[in-house]
């Protein structure tokens, strides 16, 4: 009987397209509960504590992630070329990994954490098994998102060269970010926000400058226009 | 075929009985859960008198404003949380929750506004349930406020400190409005990290947004009088830290 | 730190409350498909088997059930009276089930399978841990959803005589059910769809007892009328 | 500057006294509204129930079960619409509408549905009301349901007729179906012209298609008895149109 | 045929009613645009302009907003007891309309626009058709919102004495606000945004003192410092 | 600059993806088309068509689609590994073309089309671009939708063995389900459906069997139970 | 004063065009009563009156909507070119309307009105001021939907040949939209509805046809299939 | 077959309707590429570029928008009278080119942008395709949003006399709107959002005056006064 015969094939097939999902979803979980103690390190920031000590915590985590990274990697390796069919399930999550990572990356060195870097933090740089190039985007955008807050609160504790540097690194991230031609999805939809970010902030510097509270080294206009400059202009 | 039709004539009329039992529950049912919503409605409504009238708080009035809050939120509970107890008396707190819960949540919202008002801390959940074993007579278990209920009435909690804050600053109490601050931004902090162990996680996120707009609110308000201070500061020609100017009363002589 | 100290405790609870769920989840993944099992075996009425075989094969599962829902009571005997706090969790499956139980009693004894004897079935007759009245309610018009397929079916096969005892069956169940006061929820709508099984089941006696298929052996019909004056009167 | 002063000494204490007013008024106003709500929902359970009472209508009790239900129905007039009555004394209906919408229209299902299975009839509007004003004392204006809550307790009527004929067809009561689905039709037709005229024609435009749905479901349940019917006469080699198969009690000899 | 009667009956009614609200929207449309009107004139103060003109052009429409209103409770007359049922037709605007009073009326006097007062203006104070105390209130509050944007600009125009007497007016009215219980509506929302516009203002006057800009006439300081008190008392 | 020269590279790479989505989306349409030119041709089933000119028209449209998919093929051997990445964009129409063939098949044989015979048809039974199981599943339920409609105008023609047989192959494909373990998707949400049209088929075959116009060749019902008794009772 | 000049300028434009539309609007809720008022008129049709009766009485406001609609077309006049401007004021209105006039022009004939036909009635037919063709489409689909209940209630008075009109209308009307290429937008969606729509009254004619009750002039089935063929074969 | 004739033509029409909308389509896209583009050298002002240059670079793709416009004035001509059927497809594309054309203006002017200036950079103004006047303003307002970051950026980079001059051009621009009758539409929400602009430019212009920074050769609140006194009064 080939249809009965076809259906107890089916059933295994599906049974194990099942028990993958509820694996990837347990590990999906403790990617999420990770990310959530991240975070809650990172927002000590806001609390007074001194940036190492954030800076530690925060970084103790991410061995954690990049452990529940390779054991994602060890599921799906049990299904070659199936990246994408169970991609859904980890999106969202890894999106809010590498925002928190760049983050932290930014508060460290005041730096871009790039694609490759980003992907290597989590253990996600190999081929088979990468770090999705649109959900690293989303997770820098979900960064820039905090910034705002960060400048507002460096600023009231009495750092006045942050909103400096903060605007400097959005305005290149934004020159940067148009250079790319976005479809009408959610990436264009985050990268539509990053404007308000890049505006609140030089919004702070300007609230700092007038009151000449700001540090004086630069003449930051012209040096913020220089370095943007070619990225800017090539197209 | 006698017999049979015996059995099937029993039968029916214990299907009769039985429904009409099961009609009773039903009826019995319905009508408490009527009363607990009537009763947490009143709850609602005098919890959120008692936080009016904590906003009504200045600098030199605090003791009488607090003392009066104090005085209205035991009225709320002898009166309107007592009654809701004795509504739900005999039943089961879980099954009822969703009709008392939006009124109990205010509750939590009202006491701990007037803890943390009175002494900067956080009223425990254990407190207040502590508070409340009074309320039912001894023969039955007492109204325990669950954590879930305590939690989404801590998250609104978080809006009505929003509003103190900026009060607060008005009224030149800097340091107040800071306290508020850090303490926002703790519970902000701690709840972030309950959310996805909620029953409803989902209504939690939406509160968890509303609640961050609340704590950059009150971040915002701090680093406008920052600024301003460290502008006047040096204006003033002076070194001291402390910041004389803001606040109505602060000692500048209008 | 005594607000720290607090959410520690939170999320303590919190924490455990998630643990429990997911091992009631893991209970009612097993009601779910046992109940799924039972379906099958009953579903074989409709080919026609033997009801002795049948019952047989449905009756084979209840046993399964209790198991299942006493390791429930067990999970939720470690947080007493917090029974209706995870009740969403099983009701649809506890529905289904009731109504499986009643489907068989049903063929097995021609009569309604009663709250208690439900709970009895599956271990849910104690006070702390028992079968939830509306839950059976809408289990028992699950099952009525099921009957006029049977009596289609049962006629097809050349059995006239079961239009009319099912009808006889879904009269008393209507007038029982119009003794309650429903609020305006899935129970009522659920009572709404009766009306038309029993409608369905009318029709299919009459297109028998049109044709003079229906057997005469007996005059319960005057009695019938006769009891649900009675179970129509008024209380 | 004396005269400043003063001026502007008087007008604070105005202005004081003049909040303190308007805070009376806006806690009377919502310490009414809550208690109009209270009634309304009181109204709304029982108006439920009387409708339950209908629905156990059966061939042969229906004197008995349309006398009960009148007695529930009068019963929800003499508490519970007292009480809204009461509660809504002296003050505006149409500014509390709102709060009492709800219960009113269900009052009006019930009694609507009451009137036409005792007498095949529309209650009229105005019989309702003259029915209510011997509730308030007659130094007040007495409580006059408006036009807008009587149309949309009807568009919910034809829900209930719904199940009433369906329910009928099952007794063999096939003209009483056909009598309801007339009924039922000619409301809808009236209906149709009224929504754009409605305070709120777009929650009207939802009844409507509900009111359809059910005005179909009606039709299919008699064209379904129609062909059935059609089938059988021939069967039977009989020309007499009369229907007597459906129903259980309907002469067929079980 | 008494169904076709009644139906009929209502149909005339609410016809009738269709035709009111024309009436009304008609009003309303004029009630709106004598207010943007009058809104015009009441921009001139932050053109600085000499206040009595300002105020005598912004008073001149007062009575056609009179007029106005005259011919809405004329229209309203004609169905007594029936101003709630269309009140939502002219709200907003009346909202708008008392907040240009109350503003006209503070420039003037310094003072805050009563109810009574406000309802006299418009001639709304009569029992049948009067002032809704909400709509009021809200109006009231819209008004505070123009007050941070009139006290920069009397600055910018070299009016140091105005954040002052603003802050003063602001701070009264905050206190008495405050002794309002409020439902979770639009109007505390609105009032809400009071706390914000005061500490606007609050700026503004302290930018001023620390610059020695403010004049010193008077030590209403103190004095109002002392009647805060007051009016701070709880009843 | 690292940050420039990455974007320089996410430019190109997004470039990619949208114009290979462009392509994809090309031949999705043409599928589009195809598939509702062979509905419109099986449409004619049910004016009573004689049956072979049905079949011949409608299988004259399977080269097309399988040409379609050759093309969408050659696409995605371009991007290796990553048919999932897009497989959301063909996905819907693919489920309706198995319908198609598999309604066809079914008028042809009386038999199910399997998944392999599904994927040969359309060229899709090659390791790297294969048919994905659950489209070919939900296929398969889309065509039962179709049947009761098939069968009440069958009926309506005179063909009044049709009933008894889509019966049985009814029955089959929904005790060869019920082996499968779906999990709470789209797919057991069409799946739950096929019992509501095993359902009408039973109402016709009964509404034919009542009425004497069955063929009298069978005892379906022994017969029908006898086929499903061994895949039934297994599990 | 260049600014002055052409915002006095546009306010005369948007004076004009905000009068025009008030204008639009007046009539427009013209055509919705009137409409109104038909199709309460064709409500009687299910009220047991005489065909006659109901056709002259629905008829009798065809005049009234051309009336209207020349009222629409002199004041569109007045701003040439303008006619899709505005199109969305009378849109949904107009499709209604056609959706009468094609249900009355039915019920007379039995046949569908053609576009032209639509138009010429509502006095749309020049070439400045015509019936949009997606309208009169989307009209005939609203009218479609009536047809089931027509037909149910048809028989349900004795009237046993009216399904098989019906059914034979509808089908051609199907075979007719599955020519044209629908866009994913609004008439789509309708057009997908009318699937249902000939389906429930195939089931219908089904009905009425096994019971022997169909008259026999026919055998619709072959007829139904030789009308639809040419058309349905074409493409 | 007069049917079977109308639903051949309508294919047709509606094909080209198709065609059509897939042409225009392709154009707005160009249109929206070189407005991203012309934004990009727009920003440049906010990195303190010396003004000619970023002007230059702007004014480089005013013609490819031309180009742009002119093609779609092409397909359009193909049917004539059908602009306002179309119009939605590159409406909100055409207001922000109108904003990045009145921006650049203001910049190089310090004037608005004339309507039929506007036309005429775009090539829109024939009297067949012209520049819709609705869509002019909201471009204009959509400028008007830029112009306080424009204020903020310029201020921070130290000149101190761009907050006077743009505090006059809005409040121009607001009086000159102020003029219109607006409908409650979008362009009525934009235009409230002008509002906002204003208010933040005056306290820009606010924090540079306090502090002593604003050079001192106006004494603007007069001017800005008198400018707009005729306009503002005359209504
Ligand atoms: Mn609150
Ligand atoms: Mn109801």
């Amino acid at each position: 009987l080939p249809l009965e015969k076809q259906f107890e094939d089916f059933r295994a097939q599906l049974e194990d397209s099942v028990v993958l999902r509820e694996r990837i979803r347990a590990v999906v979980l403790e990617i999420e509960s990770t990310a959530r103690l991240m975070y809650s390190s990172l927002l000590l920031v806001y609390l007074s504590r001194p940036l190492p000590e954030v800076l530690d915590k925060s970084k103790a985590h991410i061995g954690t992630l990049k452990d529940n990274y390779s054991r994602l990697a060890d599921i799906l390796s049990e299904c070659p070329d199936q990246y994408y069919r169970y991609h859904g399930d980890w999106r969202s999550e890894t999106q809010t990994a590498v925002s928190l990572l760049a983050f932290t990356h930014y508060l460290e060195t005041g730096n871009l954490l790039l694609h490759n870097e980003a992907g290597e933090r989590l253990g996600l740089n190999n081929s088979q098994f990468g770090l999705d190039l649109e959900d690293y985007l989303v997770g820098v955008l979900f960064m820039s998102n905090e910034l705002p807050r960060y400048v507002v609160n460096q600023v009231t504790a009495g750092d006045y060269d942050c909103p400096r540097k903060v605007l400097k690194f959005l305005t290149e991230l934004n020159a940067a970010f148009r250079m790319l031609n976005l479809r009408n999805d959610f990436l264009r939809k985050k990268f539509d926000g990053l404007k308000y970010d890049l505006r609140r902030v030089e919004e702070v510097y300007y609230d700092v400058k007038i009151r000449g509270l700001a540090s004086d080294e630069d003449s930051t206009g012209d040096q913020r226009s220089k370095e943007i400059n070619d990225s800017e202009v090539v197209h | 075929s006698a017999a049979k039709k015996t059995r099937t004539m029993t039968t029916q009329s214990s299907l009769k009985d039985a429904f009409s039992s099961y009609a009773d529950d039903l009826n019995h049912l319905n009508d408490k859960r009527e009363k607990v919503v009537k009763a947490s409605r009143d709850i609602t409504a005098n919890s959120k008198k008692v936080i009016f009238q904590v906003h009504r708080i200045s600098k030199s009035n605090k003791e009488e404003v607090l003392e009066k809050a104090h005085k209205d939120l035991a009225a709320v509970v002898d009166q309107y949380v007592a009654r809701l107890v004795k509504e739900l008396r005999g039943s089961d707190f879980w099954k009822l929750r969703r009709a008392y819960s939006p009124g109990i949540q205010e509750y939590v919202e009202a006491a701990t506004l007037c803890r943390f008002c009175k002494s900067g801390t956080l009223l425990n959940l254990e407190e207040m349930n502590a508070s409340l074993s009074s309320l039912s007579d001894p023969s039955h278990k007492p109204l325990q406020i669950n954590i879930l209920d305590y939690i989404l009435g801590l998250a609104d909690l978080t809006g009505e400190l929003m509003r103190l804050a900026i009060g607060r600053i008005s009224d030149g109490e800097l340091e107040y409005a800071q306290k508020i601050c850090t303490f926002v931004r703790e519970i902000h902090r701690e709840l972030t990290l309950l959310v996805p162990r909620m029953d409803e996680p989902y209504d939690m996120k939406t509160k968890m947004e509303t609640m961050l707009q609340s704590v950059m609110k009150i971040e915002n308000a701090c680093f406008g009088v920052h600024v301003r201070k460290s502008e006047y500061n040096p204006l003033l020609g002076s070194g001291d830290p402390s910041y004389p100017l803001m606040g109505v009363a602060g000692g500048i002589d209008l």
